[in-house]
């Protein structure tokens, strides 16, 4: 059977969904997913109860929010790690009482889990940075754009990146940004850094909505656009295609949630999953823009362009 | 003819600091009933010790916060000091340092930053607010360069010894509590109060005012480095990012415990209720399955509430 | 007593303040078993030679001497080894702290590096008791009453047990049973051989307790001399340098008009259940033993603190002021006694104080009229003869100016009644008169003036009539005739007889 | 020469001298830095941190401290596009009722300060708590990048070359420095910071200046809020964050007491320029996280023993 579950557990089971932060968008929409799914396992008589913790960012907070989980004897939780190591212990305290642990999204680093689900982050890095290789023919000056600093999955992406880099010394990097996923930040920086540097052809921005930031300072200073990476954000594909902009773009799917939800029931209902599920990571480009710009309506402006998801892909995902 | 000069000075002083607490007090006591109600496992051994590793962080950068701002200072440097605490800690005992170099060089870490930024405020007379933010960035900087993400290891047994299924974590708070009784009982201790109070009447009367501020931020910078080195031997780890929220969540347990902003007023363990009050609403509002935004709402009524009630009630006791 | 040598010594001392010379080349000397009194009108330099002499400031030219030797840069820590301790008023007590930790604070008695609460208990008890400070010694300092804080800082200073012991007006916030025991200690300490400097504004201590004088003024000393033979009268002349007048106006013949506050069954903080009713033109004295409601009482009248009544009457409106502004409003204002906390904005201007309840009426189409201020300010500074720069903050002041300052800035609103809380503590003599006279005037304008004092001669001399309060109660109203020293000290000890009862 | 050295001892122009100086060096040292676009540009990132902070002034010469501005900015943000009625064309009505809210949430501050008797940093942090929980329910369901005209107006449009953000602030500049220095509640708001209860004894009332200064500051957090929104077209939550403690700092950059009772608005502008003009210097080094962000920490603290020095107690 699967990693960690033991004792007494029947459906219809209670989950403990231990959120790190509730409101940036890309959470939104994932906590979305996770409702949705937990909807159709309850009307399956599956789960009874979804109990939702917001830690407010707080790492701190959300190990005593997974050790109330704990305390109340949830079946399963599912979570997003507001750090890749500070979780660590309540974890696999949690997985010792026998309670179902699905990670996904920001892992953490110890394996005492049901099971982690997620894209890779160093592929995603090392993919992006490919396409930057190719696209400026091996040489030209190239700006990065990472996540916050300190955090492991703007560390992943940035080191999945640099052997590609360091294989391609045609490759320059001017200079590197740390900010919030977000557009205002990312805009901000990277205005500053068009005036100190004339000369720009490449800007590998490494997730969120750091491209989105990035292309509206080009616009803004009047600058040529130049080739970017990026994340499905609906914003920067619509600015992509507004602009004909040299794009790629990947997919961090918010449907992570769902699936991760669907694993801990099978799991519970004794199962066997993955110790690791490792979604792929799909490509983005000029031939498959239109598919997703297709269904933007369906999501929020600041929202993300998550594929479709349904049973049998999860089934398949869990089988691999 | 003192009236109670039969009793002894020192205990009835204690009480006397007690008075005006009592609405605080009794908001608590109250939280802790209600949540002892909803999870009876509170009164094991187990349980009662994960509650209280889970409040002792903050309880700590509580009183580390409360130290300053007694002293009519105020740090915005207390969450990188924790993570650096953290990922020295992280970083040092499984080295050539061992565990016990490690909680030296946490130790000598957390008391020099502190007596630098201290005599930066008082020797340059700087207001502390601003020394203290350009603090944080340059310490969240050297955290950053120790550990780029997060990481590290601390040994197995001195996590299980803090933070295991024992009550350690609280006799320690309640060690450090004694000590802190110890020092106030010192002329220097009480130098924090008069200095904080009235800086200049106590220059007067014979208190080292520049010496106390000093002492007081090098005392706050040691309990914030330590607090660190809890945090990692709770987790397991360091990380770099680990302490951010604590800073304002700081400020609001001792304000909430009535500490005041212009030095001299408050007590240590009213701040400490407050930090305890903010840490046992978590628990609290999780059995009572409240949803993220009651949550929020809820916490933002009771951080009102059990400063405007008591207050109310004070004030209308007076009126009759 | 023979020729003794000075325990405590200033040489020619200067001192100026951003360019202002405040001493210029001053001497005194303290001899052992002598107190020695200290004059000088307000802004003379008396606070200033003290800081000097106590190493709280350094002097700019001139020297210090401690039993004769000359000392380098001299700070407080210093002072206090030689043995000098000064009585600052209430400026060096820590409010949170308790009694005992305010007295021990700075030379607490230690036991392995804690202080020892067991000796700072007996230690201080012993001091308390010299001081007659009855109140428990785990009180926080700021559960006490001016003249009480005034009486802990006395203690303070006798803990270090001093050799040089200096009181910078240390009876102006004290009840004249409080006045008594300190002039008791006086006596005793200087049996004892310790050197006093003493500074008062109140003549009659001086020439009760003194036995020399030195003698402020522009900055120079114009006298320094024994005091045998000298009467009021002459140490008068000495401070003022000419023959002045009777310090009290002549009351002239007064006819009380309107009545302004009329008030029954008057609740605020500890005042319960009183009737008082007063009329323009009248002076009321409010007199008792110190916080016997005093406060309260006119803090009720003024909005200040919640109160409640029967049936109330005030400036022709029926019911009591609900706030501050209100009573301003209805002509109402209040100078209270603690200048420093309650009066004045200390760190600000003398300009900004003085406008500050005008502001509001001073605007045109709501911005500030700079020049109608700037010469409502120069108006006000003429008339209470402030002097110097209004753009200099309030705490530059000498303590009588402060005064000045918060007394003044109600001027402008034309009040009709002016509650007004000790407003001579501190204030020299000169300056004394003209605001008797100020208030006389004021009375014949027809305003009515309530003046609670702790300064009975002032209650005296000066009220038309006097209401005592005992315990939150009316003790006694008296009269024009009445009106006597022993009448009202009688009536606020509980011991009259005479006339009890209602205030009319 | 009287003037002069009162000048220097002046400390709102001794952060403007600050400012020039920094700029000048800056630009002659660093490519692209004194192109004319890029101090508009840093200007214009100001006009945000200068307009929040100038309810922040007005707070802490109060005495108090706003810790809800960074919540109120992201309310506005978020709602704004959510609330501007269609039938509107010009957008205006959307202004107007999410300055409301934002004024209205100021007064919140105010009146639980003044009623409550809770002080105003926990009130203000207690109020972040709430505006947090709304936005929970509001934000990432719907729409929230901005079509209203006249916010994209603000954000957008140069008239005269000058960027519109630019030219509120002025406006704002002008309207804070005459509150403070030329209106009756300017002094009473510093009286009450230096010395409350004199203050309520001479007449000064506690309870309207409170529940005036906290509007105010809700009301300027709003103006920022919208500000902000136009320069993005997109408001997300986390967008008011980075305003709190800049709007802080800025306000004690320039001189003023955190505590209250002494200082200016003129201060708080040459301050908020600094802020973003050393967020712009470090954003161009290139080097490692930890390395700008020691670079900014010990920039801010070099700035400060300049500017900071006469703001000594
Ligand atoms: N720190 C200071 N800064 C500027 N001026 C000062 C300062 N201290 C004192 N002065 C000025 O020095 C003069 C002397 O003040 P001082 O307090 O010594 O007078 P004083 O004799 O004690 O008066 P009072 O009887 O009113 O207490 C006053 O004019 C006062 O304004
Ligand atoms: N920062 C300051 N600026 C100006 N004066 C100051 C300052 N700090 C202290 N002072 C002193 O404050 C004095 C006024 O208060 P002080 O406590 O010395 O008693 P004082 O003048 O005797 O007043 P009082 O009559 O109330 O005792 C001034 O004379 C001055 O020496
Ligand atoms: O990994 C995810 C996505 O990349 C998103 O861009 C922001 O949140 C991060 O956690
Ligand atoms: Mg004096
Ligand atoms: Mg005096």
């Amino acid at each position: 059977a699967a990693n960690c579950i033991k004792g007494d557990r029947k459906a219809p089971f209670t989950i403990g969904w231990a959120n790190i932060y509730s409101v940036p968008t890309w959470m939104k929409q994932t906590e979305g997913t996770i409702t949705a799914e937990v909807e159709e396992l309850k009307k399956a008589g599956l789960v009874k109860d979804l109990m939702i913790t917001d830690a407010q960012g707080n790492a701190q907070t959300q190990i005593q929010h997974i050790q109330s989980m704990i305390d109340a004897n949830v079946d399963a939780i599912v979570v997003i790690a507001g750090s890749s190591t500070a979780l660590d212990r309540v974890i696999s305290d949690a997985c010792d009482k026998g309670i179902a642990v699905v990670n996904f999204d920001s892992l953490v680093n110890t394996d005492k889990v049901t099971a982690k689900i997620n894209t890779d982050s160093n592929e995603w890095g090392a993919t992006a940075a490919k396409w930057m290789v190719s696209q400026l023919g091996g040489k030209g000056k190239i700006i990065v754009m990472n996540g916050p600093a300190g955090i492991s999955v703007s560390d992943d992406r940035r080191k999945g990146a640099q052997p590609v880099l360091d294989a391609n010394p045609g490759i320059q990097v001017i200079t590197e940004t740390n900010t919030e996923y977000n557009v205002a930040p990312a805009q901000e920086a990277m205005t500053s850094l068009l005036f100190a540097n004339p000369e720009i052809d490449g800007v590998l921005s490494l997730g969120g909505a750091l491209s989105a930031g990035s292309v509206l300072a080009f616009e803004r200073q009047g600058r040529d656009q130049v080739p970017t990476t990026g994340e499905n954000a609906r914003q920067f594909l619509e600015l992509w295609k507004e602009k004909g902009l040299k794009g790629w773009a990947t997919m961090q799917p918010n449907w992570l949630g769902a699936l991760s939800v669907y694993t801990a029931v099978q799991a519970l209902q004794g199962k066997d999953v993955p110790a690791f599920v490792k979604v792929p990571l799909p490509v983005i480009d000029d031939s498959s823009i239109g598919g997703y710009l297709a269904r933007a309506d369906k999501f929020p402006a600041d929202g993300y362009i998550y594929s479709d998801y349904d049973k049998a892909l999860f089934d398949k995902l869990l089988t691999k | 003819m003192n009236t109670n000069s039969s009793s002894r000075l020192y205990p009835s002083i204690q009480m006397r600091r007690n008075r005006g607490l009592s609405g605080l007090y009794l908001v608590v006591a109250a939280f802790l009933i209600l949540y002892a109600m909803l999870f009876p496992g509170i009164l094991s051994i187990g349980g009662f010790s994960k509650f209280t590793q889970n409040w002792f962080p903050l309880a700590l950068v509580t009183m580390a916060q409360a130290l300053l701002m007694l002293n009519g200072g105020i740090t915005l440097a207390i969450g990188p000091l924790v993570s650096l605490g953290a990922v020295i800690a992280a970083t040092t005992m499984e080295g050539a340092l061992g565990v016990s170099g490690g909680i030296l060089a946490v130790a000598a870490a957390g008391l020099a930053v502190g007596a630098a930024t201290g005599a930066i405020v008082t020797y340059l007379r700087l207001p502390a607010i601003i020394v203290t933010l350009a603090g944080s960035f340059i310490i969240s900087g050297v955290a950053l360069i120790l550990l780029p993400r997060p990481g590290g290891i601390v040994p197995d047994w001195l996590s299980t010894v803090l933070a295991g299924h024992t009550p350690v974590a609280f006799l320690m708070l309640l060690a450090i509590l004694a000590l802190w009784k110890l020092f106030l009982a010192t002329p220097l201790g009480l130098g924090i109060y008069a200095a904080g109070d009235n800086p200049v009447g106590a220059f007067r009367s014979g208190v080292p005012v520049e010496r106390v501020k000093v002492t007081a931020f090098a005392l706050s910078g040691l309990l914030a480095a330590l607090t660190g080195l809890f945090v990692a031997a709770q987790t397991g780890s360091g990380d770099p990012v680990i302490g951010t929220p604590f800073t304002l969540n700081s400020i609001a347990a001792a304000v909430l415990g009535g500490v005041g902003f212009l030095g001299g007023k408050g007590t240590m363990r009213g701040a400490i209720c407050g930090s305890l009050l903010l840490s046992v609403m978590i628990n609290v509002m999780f059995f009572l399955g409240f949803p993220p935004v009651a949550q929020y709402v809820a916490q933002g009524l009771i951080i009102v509430g059990a400063v405007a009630v008591p207050e109310l009630l004070c004030a209308w006791r007076a009126r009759r | 007593m023979t020729e003794e040598n000075p325990l405590l010594e200033a040489r020619q001392v200067f001192k100026g303040f951003f360019g202002n010379p405040v001493l210029k080349g001053v001497d005194i000397a303290l001899l052992p078993g002598r107190v020695h009194a200290l004059l000088g009108e307000n802004g003379a330099g008396k606070s200033t030679l003290i800081n000097l002499l106590s190493g709280a400031l350094q002097p700019d030219g001139g020297s210090i001497l401690v039993d004769g030797k000359p000392v380098g840069r001299f700070s407080p820590a210093e002072a206090r080894k030689a043995g000098i301790a000064v009585v600052q008023q209430e400026l060096s007590l820590t409010a949170s702290l308790s009694i005992a930790e305010n007295i021990g604070l700075g030379a607490f008695p230690r036991r392995f590096g804690l202080i020892d609460y067991r000796a700072l208990h007996r230690r201080v008890q012993e001091v308390c008791g010299m001081v007659g400070l009855t109140e428990p010694l785990d009180m926080p300092v700021a559960d006490l009453a001016l003249g009480r804080r005034q009486m802990v800082e006395i203690a303070k200073a006798l803990f270090r047990k001093p050799r040089v012991l200096i009181l910078d007006e240390p009876t102006s916030s004290l009840s004249a049973h409080e006045a008594g025991v300190l002039a008791r200690l006086i006596e005793a300490l200087r049996g004892r051989g310790m050197a006093l400097l003493y500074i008062s504004h109140r003549l009659n201590e001086v020439q009760a307790l003194c036995s020399h004088v030195t003698v402020l003024k522009d900055g120079g000393v114009t006298a320094d001399q024994s005091l045998s033979g000298i009467d009021g009268e002459g140490l008068v002349r000495l401070m003022v340098g000419r023959e002045t007048g009777d310090l009290f106006p002549s009351r002239g013949a007064t006819t009380p008009g309107v009545i302004r506050i009329s008030v029954e069954g008057f609740s605020a903080g500890t005042v319960r259940d009183i009737a008082f009713s007063a009329r323009a033109g009248e002076i009321v004295g409010i007199g008792g033993l110190v916080g016997q409601g005093q406060e309260d009482l006119l803090l009720g009248f003024y909005g200040a603190i919640p109160s409640s009544a029967v049936r109330a009457e005030v400036s022709g409106k029926s019911g009591l002021p609900a706030d501050v502004g209100e009573a301003n409003a209805a002509g109402i204002v209040y100078v209270p006694a603690d200048r420093k906390h309650e009066g004045l904005v200390l760190s600000h201007s003398i300009a900004s104080n003085l406008i500050l309840p005008s502001l509001g009426r001073l605007a045109a189409k709501g911005l500030r009229d700079r020049r109608a201020e700037t010469g409502l300010v120069a108006k006000l500074a003429h008339r209470l003869t402030i002097k110097g720069d209004t753009a200099r903050p309030v705490q530059a002041l000498s303590g009588g100016n402060q005064q000045k300052v918060a007394l003044a800035k109600w001027l402008p609103l034309d009040p009709s009644v002016l509650l007004l809380n000790d407003p001579t503590r501190g204030v020299d003599i000169e300056t004394k008169r003209e605001i008797y006279l100020m208030l006389r005037a004021f009375a014949a304008e027809g305003r009515l003036v309530i003046l609670a004092s702790s300064d009975t001669p002032e209650l005296v001399h000066l009220c038309d009539r006097v209401v005592v309060l005992r315990e939150g109660r009316v003790a006694a109203v008296l009269s024009q005739d009445d009106i006597s020293e022993g009448a009202i000290v009688g009536a606020a000890m509980g011991v009259s007889t005479t006339a009890q009862g209602e205030a009319a | 020469m009287n003037i002069i050295r009162s000048a220097f001892r002046n400390p709102p122009f001794l952060t403007f001298l600050l400012v020039a100086l920094v700029w000048i060096i800056a630009s002659f040292t660093l490519r692209g830095f004194g192109a004319y676009g890029h101090l508009r540009y840093l200007l214009e990132l100001a006009a945000v941190i200068g307009i929040v902070a100038a309810g922040q002034t007005l707070v802490i010469l109060m005495g108090g401290i706003d810790l809800s501005v960074g919540a109120v900015i992201t309310v506005t943000a978020i709602l704004l596009p959510l609330i501007s009625p269609a039938w509107d064309p010009t957008g205006l009505a959307g202004i107007a009722a999410a300055l409301a809210i934002a004024t209205g949430i100021g007064l919140m501050n105010g009146a639980g300060a003044t009623y409550l008797r809770v002080p105003p940093i926990i009130m203000t942090l207690a109020m972040a708590t709430f505006l947090q929980g709304l936005l929970v329910i509001v934000a990432g369901g719907s729409a929230v990048t901005v079509s209203n005209p006249a916010v994209i107006l603000l954000g957008q449009a140069r008239p005269l070359g000058i960027p519109s953000g630019i030219i509120l602030w002025l406006a704002v500049a002008v309207v804070v420095l005459l509150l403070v220095h030329r209106m009756p509640i300017g002094a009473r708001f510093l009286a009450l910071g230096a010395n409350p209860l004199a203050a309520r004894l001479s007449g000064v009332s506690v309870t309207r200046n409170t529940l005036i200064a906290h509007t105010l500051s809700g009301l300027f957090a709003g103006l920022a809020g919208i500000l902000v929104l136009g320069m993005n077209r997109q408001g997300y939550v986390g967008i008011g964050d980075p305003y709190l403690l800049t709007s802080i700092a800025a306000v004690v950059l320039g001189g003023t007491s955190i505590l209250g009772g002494r200082g200016t608005y003129a201060g708080t502008i040459p301050g908020a320029i600094l802020l973003v003009t050393a967020t712009a210097l470090i954003t161009v080094v290139n080097a490692s996280p930890g390395w700008r962000s020691i670079m900014f920490g010990t920039l801010i603290l070099a700035l400060l023993l300049v500017s900071g020095r006469e703001a000594r107690r």
